[in-house]
């Protein structure tokens, strides 16, 4: 069935759907990083994948590769902050992974996924529990993968993931601070969701909304 | 995108969110004739470069700290900074744009305060000029800010004031010809020996936010303030001048021994508090220390490293000696910090 | 009368209203060893007088406009500053006091800024000065600020922007070694040829009276504010720096042709805004400038002449001449401003 | 009667109570100026007030010039502003046309006065409806002297005066201000009382208030 295989243009339409949620929640993520940040993580967000969406939409990509390349490419050098390098080198290690192929099957996508949580804690070093978006990515892609273990499809595993993105998000409320910029709050940084697992979610979000479209 | 004629919504005096860095960057490239604004990377390079030979200073971090670091490039100190977006790292392009540019041949230090996004954005930076370039990159994370008590289990301390006098001493160790492991060495003494508090009135607010970052009520501040806004170690009492000096030096003392060598220290504003605070602040802070029989040989009043319009102020200390003493006197002519020229 | 560890009722970092001035002398006179500060007189000396047969300058105000004008006491600019109350005129005594210490034999400029109480309480202090001392004095008044229209039912235009770039220019024609005569001529000259605007996104707070002098809506600025939070022509809503300076500019545009000669620019933040927005003002204000065909030879971006935690800025131009321009690009050495030295 | 003369002890009471009335209403006068001006008349006038009565308590005057001398030179020397020079001149003068005396007769009163708002129009050049310190200096004095034309005695003719400076007090309400800081607003100084008037009205509340408690 054709959901056994996910296509450049589905995970191109992922990508903008992504842009289209940062943006709605931009002053959600911009507030959940006033309260133990410096405010910027909406707007960091927003100018990083509208960047993406424009390069998309200027010349759609022929391959998985191209498509994330371009995509990492361009939020490592228009995002700047934290975030940047850490969704940058997120789909730079997609695509690299990937490769120049125009559709990934279920397994092809989870071994991308899988290589881009590696980038992000290559270049973060964020550990479990650390209060960071690595709190959202890792259970979700975990259950990703238990999705597919269980022979769910590939729409199904997004959703799973998602639902695992959401818990994990909502987890991070009750974390003291470890990595980034709310680890200097220390104890002040519990009791509030941190912005990055914010827009992770997001992220999951977008993945199951695009799919479940068709 | 909002557009120029928008009325804004917050009390500042910028045609957008969207355009501010782009902007201010156009009011700095009017203003001095001595700096070459790249306005397509964002970033601000001497227009004369420095002699063959010499090594070269870049800096750069998210904009709203003005004058730093745009403001200390120039003669005897920055070669380069690369302006981010507001309060957000520059990108590693930008980077590897400037260590090019200003690579004199001897390589080039990269001074980076020390938050994630920083220090990640100027890591990939190095990698593609390594990787591009055979140009020779050293780097000094500053770490200064002893507000963060826990730093073993955090990012580590944020890098704060004592990257205003490291920069002004690493860029005379470079006017004078030493070279890169030399600069560095400077540089990373500096760092070790320089100690900030800062203090919070008010907050700041971040354009694209357009609202205070954080609210602090009339009779509140906040002790162990970020220059990003980021939450200090305690909100406290609002208290007069003499106590917020005790609550700021205090911790600096304790983190380091500062008695037994000449002293740099600086009292810088936050942006949205006036000279004449600072100096009561200073004279305060004098009293402190000369009780505590510390010499200072040096002093600087005056906002050098801001928080956009926050209220407040830092005290930042350097345990200095005479090779550094000579540095910081050596001659600068940059727009922020300038003698001796 | 408050004591030191009381808590303050607003949010500054001061002692208490009654001390700030002293407090703030005592940080001067800590910070500046090249200053000497008369407590009891509360006058800001340099350490080093002037080479003997020089003319000297001094100037004075009330206190809350710092750098202006202790900060511009140095080589190249003035040779004293006496300090008055916050926003009030300093006395008589003082300026005698001042005159009789700053002569070298060649006379003395004081520098007024249009206000009747400084005219008042400067013109007794020459009076003194006449009557207890030989000494020649030649007096300036500085009345440069374009939004006071009708000048001639009033007290006439307020000295603002303009005194900065006086005190400068004729600070180096002094140094120099014209006659007072001549000296007195340079600066009248700056006066004729300087206008200034200044616009308020907030009111200032004098400390004594603990509350905002007035009150501006969220959404509405003051047009022609004066340094002491004085109103100006009108309230407005609020607008883009694009908009703002224009509402600058072109009030000093249509009261002097400032084409067919070099200008010099000042962008001066009044004390709570922050230099990002400061810089985007410039950029705002030269595209006017170049649009009317107008030559800016020189510009100065910073807090200058404030208004204690006033948020806003106002714009200086001087039609300059090539006599001028020479003496603005003389070497000055102050904690304000200092170039050349 | 004794109500014929007025002596330096009355005269040093007068002071002393002007400065009681304006440390009473300093945030009035303060609040006046804020409005018009610049948020410093009422701490301008408590600290030359307070110089002046500090000084008086340390060495009690032994006549009309020593101590009006002495009031005018403090204020000329701790006030500054435009309230320092105006004030201490008026009493410059008011001394120096009294003459070293121990008492003053109504007349001699009377013209020492006015004198001193010969000081104060010397020094101001303030005309009638300025909206300054005039207003309520000028109308004050003439009830001062048709009163004593009238026959009243120095109490009745102070209390007139001060019946004609609350009225001129008031009376600057509606004036457009032409003289000091306040005129610099235009017609926008219409509509608020001038403080130098406010605080002028209070010298002659203090002298009636002296003089009626004997
Ligand atoms: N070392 C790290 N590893 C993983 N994620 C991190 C790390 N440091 C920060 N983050 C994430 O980045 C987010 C902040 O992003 P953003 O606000 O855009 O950047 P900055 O902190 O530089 O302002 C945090 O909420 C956190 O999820
Ligand atoms: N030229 C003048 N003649 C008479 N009175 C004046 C004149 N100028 C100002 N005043 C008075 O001075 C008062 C202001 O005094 P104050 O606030 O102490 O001084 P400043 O205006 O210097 O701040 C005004 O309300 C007015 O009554
Ligand atoms: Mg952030
Ligand atoms: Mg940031
Ligand atoms: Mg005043
Ligand atoms: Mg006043």
């Amino acid at each position: 069935m054709t959901n056994e295989t996910i296509s450049v243009d589905q995970l191109s339409g992922w990508l903008t759907r992504f842009n289209d949620l940062v943006t709605e929640q931009v002053s959600y993520l911009t507030e959940l990083d006033s309260a133990i940040g410096d405010a910027d993580h909406g707007s960091n967000m927003t100018r990083g994948m509208s960047a993406v969406v424009e390069k998309i939409q200027a010349s759609p990509a022929g391959t998985v590769d191209e498509l994330f390349t371009g995509a990492g490419m361009t939020l490592v050098t228009s995002v700047g902050g934290a975030s940047g390098p850490l969704y940058g080198t997120f789909f730079l290690r997609i695509g690299a992974t990937a490769g120049p192929v125009g559709t990934l099957d279920a397994p092809g996508l989870a071994s991308a996924l899988r290589a881009g949580l590696g980038g992000v804690v290559a270049r973060g070093k964020a550990e479990v529990g650390d209060k960071t978006m690595f709190d959202v990515l890792a259970p979700a892609l975990d259950a990703f993968d238990a999705a597919l273990a269980g022979s769910s499809d590939i729409p199904s595993a997004a959703r799973a993931a998602y639902s695992a993105a959401q818990t994990g998000r909502d987890a991070t409320q009750a974390l003291l601070a470890r990595k980034g910029r709310a680890s200097y709050l220390g104890e002040r940084s519990i009791g509030h969701i941190d912005p990055g697992a914010a827009s992770t979610s997001l992220l999951f979000q977008a993945l199951a909304e695009t799919l479940g479209k068709e | 995108m909002k557009v120029n004629q928008e009325v804004p919504d917050m009390k500042k005096l910028i045609n957008s969110p969207e355009t501010v860095l782009a902007d201010s960057l156009a009011g700095v490239a009017a203003a001095h004739p001595d700096l070459r604004v790249d306005h397509a990377n964002r970033i601000i390079f001497r227009a004369t470069p420095k002699a063959a030979g010499k090594v070269a200073l870049l800096s750069g971090g998210g904009t709203g700290h003005e004058p730093l670091h745009g403001g200390f490039v120039g003669e005897g100190m920055l070669d380069a900074a690369c302006a981010g977006a507001i309060f957000t790292s520059p990108t590693p392009d930008q980077m590897l744009e400037a260590t090019k540019v200003v690579d004199r041949g001897a390589g080039v230090l990269h001074i980076v305060k020390n938050y994630t996004g920083d220090v990640m954005n100027f890591e990939i930076g190095a990698e593609l000029a390594a990787a591009e370039t055979g140009i020779k990159v050293a780097v000094v994370v500053v770490n200064d800010d002893v507000a963060v008590e826990d730093s073993s289990f955090t990012a580590g301390r944020r890098g704060v004031g004592t990257t205003v006098l490291l920069e002004k001493i690493a860029g005379a160790a470079a006017e004078e010809g030493r070279d890169l492991a030399a600069v560095a060495a400077v540089a990373q003494k500096v760092n070790e020996s320089g100690r900030s508090m800062g203090v919070a009135l008010t907050s700041c607010t971040v354009p694209s936010a357009g609202k205070p970052t954080f609210v602090l009520p009339d009779d509140e501040m906040e002790i162990g303030v970020g220059i990003h806004g980021e939450p200090g170690r305690r909100r406290v009492p609002l208290a007069g001048a003499a106590e917020v000096a005790r609550q700021l030096v205090e911790p600096i003392l304790s983190d380091l021994d500062f008695t037994g060598a000449p002293t740099i220290v600086m009292l810088n504003g936050l942006g949205g508090t006036p000279l004449i605070e600072l100096y009561v602040m200073y004279a305060e802070v004098r009293k402190i220390l000369d009780a505590a029989g510390i010499t200072v040989a040096r002093s600087l009043v005056g906002n050098y490293i801001t928080a956009l319009d926050m209220a407040g102020c830092s005290v930042t200390i350097l345990k200095a000696d005479d090779d550094l003493l000579r540095l910081w006197d050596a001659p600068v002519n940059t727009s922020g910090l300038r003698w001796g020229i």
